[in-house]
């Protein structure tokens, strides 16, 4: 062990931003903490009790101090909601455009990593500095915790579900993954490694690996494979709405809502297909494929209908 | 103690204790000390057996590779947990203190229904054992959690048994607090209006509320969830339909307000000893008796903050993290009163005021971290770690373990008829307080830095850390085994006490005799000062 | 009961109005309503609970404490309610403007 | 109880803790509102997950409407309902001091009450038939909907099942009211058992109240 230090290492730059506020509150809880210790050990040696017969007086309150010792820390906590909250926004909202995605499926009691070029990788991760990175978050038994305290973010990952969170590497460097929610028997060991590169030895890494397939030609054939192709030809507007240029819009659904076309909407959108309806398009024609697309092909599946609206800066390779 | 007064012979008088013998006469009782007793014992025997499982778990994590299988790890933080919690925690000082105290403080000769009392005495140690047959017959390895889907469908260790034990309890702690609630509000004595209950009475109250409105619903969930594991029907499994995440929901709105249960009463208890051994009125009773109730009510609107990183809706996190921060301000401003009564006191340091100054300190820095914890972006980056571990054993053990023991302490002889040894008494606060925060302080670092709770294993750099909590858990683990042996001597041995030994405010003391005699007092008592009226003025201000 | 005894016609009236909400709850159902079919069927719920509660169940003429109660139980119901509903209503509401 | 060492002298019914009837009796009272107030709860619980199911998966709760029995239902609701005002007419019976309609009111009530649990058999079986008991043997006509609807058929189980153990405690207390009744045990100064027991009879009916139109009127939005 080198230095001892009460900060992990600090890897992003959203980690900056929590440590500052980090120590934002180390400072308020501390001088909180010292004050009430100082009166306390004030109070209890000056007026420590002199004879067994003292009778102090009575004091029964002050109105004006408990006001002050309510709204003066309320008022320094609405700071910490404040700043706390911002930051929390900001970590749980990938940017809209240009992120590079990477898709994590847990399972007890491993994750398993895709990367849109196709390579996959085992409790390992890798990132290139100064590009902002968005996690797609999928499990297919229970829920997990994807954890880098080197980021200081996690995101429970639910079954069901898709969560997100990005950030933003800028110090290269190996750090620790760890599943943060208890997952059963080997809990403690679905643990892995984040890698931080420069752009230059990412792009190296990236071709090194023996990848035949992008994840969306894997997708593609995903979508040929369970049939999708018989109705959602591509290009043509029939009984089904089309799926280019789908992802990443607002849609219309015929209960005069509108939904960003997100991997969550699209998730639901195959595997229950009477959810949300677009306007104009009729319910019951999709068959439900709950329970029939296996997490990552069902991600392969998105990213591949992803690749219909992106143009072109998605694919890497 | 310092006493040397001259004490009655109170030995001969007829109390409690030596009202009637034999077994009968304990387990169908229906005095609410005796009732009290017995919950005593029991609430004693699961926490020892709680803290086992504590250090047995401190002893793995001595390595960072572990000693015991990670299946056995699991299964020993899940039963502790539940445990702890469900069977220590929960009932401590209402089902002990509060069932003993109550009663004479507010000037009763028993709680409203006292059948009832030992109904639910009944219940409890019913849901202990279905609990305990639980990790005889090979333990339980959820958390005491019990998330689902993994506890639904995937554990397969003995869930339904531990988590119907879990249900069993909570209606014993549902029987208490209602108990409690009607009896305050129908069995006042004269003159003990509202503005003059003690303030652990009030703090009682708070709790009783909690505990009667809360815990239905954790048991309805707790249901719900063994239904799922015999059907797998999918309420909340994913790959079915359900929403796991609504389990979460169900679990919390109990499981938040049951750490007010947890803590009000040992709030309440301090508040008397603060009094007591400052020989004060308590600085600005309105205010802390308001605030146990400010507690009790916004305590039920912020269970979201458990769910920052769950996949709840970020605007839902937004207003319970708001709400979360809104709660701090009632318990800072006990913590602020507490220290404002000490002010031109006259400050003994007997025994329960050290446990009184534990609760203090340790309180805050249990309250203040607190604070991290709603703040969102730091919740993210220390939820599920070690600073959450360190964050709840600060509130629950620095805070309500140390006021149960400063309670115990401060009633024992109102509990026994005699004294306790006082050297040994603050030998064995200083010890425990130093074990704890050597215990429990590394926790707050290792938190910061990363390492996941639950974790039978652990990276290497976490490794002096946790030596050091190790070590302090044998600290502490001694620190609790002196106030057993010379409290049990004492029981027997202790010279006798006379009725006031501490010269405490309050009916409890002033107008029942030690040990209380069944129906807890000879003459009708009659409130006819404010509560906490050391001064002894005989005409009081108007309170603040 | 400190209050004295309720005339039979009241109970008996009450009796009749529940009945007749049965009935107007099960043919309401059978409207094509949308979304209000549900509010309605609620409604019509919450009259006959109410109807209940007041006459049957005497907390008319009961103390202020006894209300008190009553209330109390519905409003804490409301919290578990209100709040676990914001969470699920919220999930899919995008972040609206920039945060950074 | 160790009551030798009382000196006031208590009417036979008022226990010794208490300083008179009144207090007694207002405690009664209070703690049998105290104790629904949880049963609120406990059932609240599940209405919150039925609301949140019912909005995720509207048109699969829809469509279990077509295997509710509706007539079974509707009948239940007015057994219900008149069981209701029976035990009303009860409490008023035991306030009165008259002992006969009190017995007679009490066993009425409780045929109802029997009468509405004989009915929900009827209906657990008709759903045994038709495999709609969640779990293993579950199977649903529509398979667009099956693992919602078994979501729904968990909760109508769940609920309609809970409360039918809340109506068998109920039929067991009204047997216990009507050997009291029948032993004079109540008079006009102390009836609380008659009192409270209805408050908890009126409070089942209210559940089922809702239950009703939840499950099984959902089928005709849309």
């Amino acid at each position: 062990m080198g230095s001892f230090s009460i900060f992990p290492p600090r890897a992003s730059a959203g980690a900056a931003e929590v440590d500052a506020l980090y120590g934002f509150l180390l400072f308020v809880g501390i001088g909180m903490t010292l004050l009430i210790f100082f009166f306390v050990f004030v109070f209890a040696i000056k007026y420590r009790r002199k004879s067994p017969e003292d009778r102090p007086k009575a004091i029964h309150g002050s109105i004006p101090l408990e006001i002050a010792w309510s709204v003066i820390p309320f008022l320094i906590m609405l700071v910490m909601f404040g700043w706390g909250t911002k930051l929390y926004f900001q970590n749980y909202s990938p940017p809209t455009r240009d992120t590079l995605d990477i898709y994590i499926t847990g399972k007890q009691w491993m994750w398993k990593i895709q990367y849109p070029g196709g390579q996959r990788e085992i409790n390992e991760l890798h990132v290139p500095t100064g590009r902002a990175v968005k996690l797609t978050l999928a499990s297919e038994d229970v829920i997990h915790s994807f954890y880098i305290p080197a980021f200081r973010l996690k995101h429970d990952v639910v079954p069901g579900s898709y969560q997100t969170y990005w950030f933003e590497p800028t110090k290269p460097g190996r750090y620790h993954i760890f599943c943060a929610e208890y997952c059963g028997t080997n809990h403690s060991r679905m643990i892995g490694w984040v890698t931080v590169m420069d752009p230059v030895r990412y792009q190296t890494w990236l071709s090194g690996g023996n990848t035949s397939e992008s994840m969306a030609e894997l997708g593609e054939r995903v979508f040929e494979q369970y049939g999708c192709v018989t109705c959602h030809v591509l290009d043509q507007q029939g009984r089904v709405p089309s799926l280019r240029n789908v992802f990443g819009k607002p849609v219309q659904l015929d209960n005069g809502q509108t939904v960003l076309a997100d991997e969550s909407y699209i998730r639901e959108s195959i595997l229950n297909p009477n959810a949300k309806i677009v306007k104009g398009y009729h319910r019951d024609i999709m068959p439900v494929f709950q329970g029939q697309i296996g997490e990552e092909s069902l991600l392969q599946l998105i990213v591949y209908i992803k690749s219909l609206s992106a143009p072109a800066n998605e694919v890497s390779k | 103690m310092s006493t040397t007064l001259p004490h009655p012979e109170l030995g001969v008088q007829t109390n409690y204790l030596n009202a009637d013998y034999g077994w009968k006469s304990w387990l169908f009782t229906t005095d609410h000390k005796r009732i009290a007793l017995l919950y005593l014992f029991s609430i004693t025997a699961f926490f020892f057996v709680g803290g086992a499982f504590a250090v047995a778990m401190r002893v793995n994590l001595l390595s960072p590779n572990g000693i015991f299988a990670h299946d056995t790890y699991n299964k020993l933080f899940t039963m502790h947990g539940v445990i702890m919690v469900f069977f220590f925690l929960v009932p401590s000082i209402p089902a002990t203190l509060g069932n003993f105290l109550i009663p004479p403080m507010i000037g009763a000769r028993d709680l409203a229904f006292p059948r009832i009392n030992l109904l639910s005495w009944y219940i409890y140690i019913v849901g202990g054992v279905m609990a305990l047959t639980a990790i005889v017959r090979g333990g339980v390895d959820t958390g005491w959690t019990f998330y689902a889907p993994f506890s639904s469908t995937y554990s397969n260790t003995h869930v339904i048994l531990a988590a119907m034990g879990v249900f069993v309890a909570g209606f014993s702690s549902i029987l208490t607090g209602l108990n409690f609630i009607i009896t305050i509000h129908t069995m006042r004595c004269p003159g003990m209006y509202w503005s003059r209950l003690p303030l652990f009475v009030w703090g009682h109250y708070a709790t009783a509320l909690i505990q009667v409105l809360a815990t239905p619903v954790l048991a309805i969930t707790i249901f719900l969830l063994c239904l799922e594991r015999v059907l797998q029907a999918g309420i909340f499994d994913p790959n079915l339909g359900g929403d796991p995440v609504l389990f979460q929901h169900l679990f919390w709105f109990y499981s938040h307000p049951a750490v007010y249960i947890m803590i009000l009463p040992g709030m309440a208890v301090i508040s008397e000893l603060v009094a007591c051994f400052s020989r004060k009125a308590i600085f600005g009773y309105g205010f802390v008796a308001f605030s146990s109730v400010a507690i009790a009510v916004l305590g039920f609107l912020v269970w979201g903050h458990h769910l920052f990183v769950a996949g709840q809706s970020m605007y839902a996190s937004m207003v319970f993290s708001f709400i979360s921060f809104l709660v701090a301000v009632p318990s800072a401003i006990k913590v602020f009163n507490w220290t404002a009564t000490m002010y031109q006191g006259s400050v003994s340091y007997d025994t329960p005021m050290l446990y009184a100054f534990g609760f203090i300190g340790l309180f805050t820095i249990g309250g203040l971290t607190g604070l991290f914890l709603a703040t969102m972006a730091i919740d993210v980056h220390v939820t599920d770690t070690y600073f959450v571990i360190a964050h709840f054993h600060y509130v629950m053990v620095g805070g309500m373990v140390m006021a149960y023991l400063g309670g115990i302490h401060f009633w024992f002889p109102k509990i026994t008829g005699r004294l306790y040894p006082e050297v040994w008494a603050k030998f064995a606060a200083l010890v425990i307080f130093v074990g704890f925060n050597l215990t429990f302080f590394p926790q707050f670092i290792l938190g910061y830095l990363g390492m996941p709770r639950r974790y039978a294993t652990y990276a290497e750099e976490f490794h002096l850390l946790n030596v050091m909590s190790t070590a302090g858990a044998s600290i502490l683990g001694i620190g609790y085994l002196i106030p057993m042996i010379y409290l049990a001597w004492a029981w027997r041995h202790g010279p006798i006490s006379p009725q006031n030994p501490w010269h405490a405010k309050g009916l409890e003391w002033e107008q029942s005799p030690t040990p209380p005699p069944t129906f807890n007092f000879i003459e009708p008592p009659v409130m006819t000062e404010p509560a906490y009226n050391y001064s002894g003025a005989e005409e009081e201000v108007e309170l603040g | 009961m400190s209050h004295p005894a309720v005339p039979i016609r009241v109970y008996v009236g009450v009796f009749l109005a529940l009945i007749a909400l049965t009935v107007t709850t099960v043919a309401v159902s059978k409207l094509e309503l949308g979304e209000y079919n549900f509010v309605a069927a609620i409604t019509i719920a919450l009259v006959k609970a109410l109807l209940v509660v007041l006459f049957f169940m005497h907390v008319k003429q009961a103390s202020a404490m006894t209300k008190l109660f009553v209330v109390a139980g519905f409003f804490w119901m409301a919290i578990l309610f209100v709040f676990t509903l914001s969470d699920y209503f919220s999930r899919n509401w995008l972040p609206r403007g920039k945060w950074w | 109880m160790a009551s030798h060492d009382l000196a006031l002298q208590h009417p036979p019914e008022l226990k010794h803790h208490f300083d008179d009837a009144g207090q007694q009796r207002e405690s009664s009272i209070l703690g049998m509102w105290a104790f629904l107030a949880t049963e609120i709860l406990f059932f609240g619980g599940m209405f919150c997950a039925y609301t949140i199911y019912r909005s995720l998966y509207h048109e699969a709760f829809a469509s279990t409407s077509h295997f509710m029995n509706v007539t079974i239902g509707g009948i239940n609701t007015a057994v219900l309902i008149c069981s209701s005002l029976t035990m009303a007419l009860a409490v008023r019976a035991a306030q009165l001091g008259q002992k006969k309609p009190l017995i007679w009111l009490l066993i009425l009530t409780l045929i109802l009450g029997c009468v509405f649990l004989g009915l929900k058999a009827v209906e657990y079986h008709e759903k045994w038939v038709d495999h709609h008991i969640p779990g293993p043997g579950f199977h649903y006509a529509d398979a667009r909907y099956a693992q919602q609807a078994q979501i729904l058929f968990y909760l109508y189980f769940a609920m309609t099942g809970l409360h039918a153990v809340h109506m068998i405690v109920g039929a067991g207390l009204l047997i216990t009211l009507i050997v009291m009744a029948a032993r004079n045990r109540f008079s006009t100064a102390w009836y609380t058992p008659v009192d409270m027991i209805g408050l908890y009879w009126h409070f089942v009916d209210i559940v089922w109240i809702f239950l009703f139109p939840l499950l099984y009127l959902i089928g005709h939005t849309k």
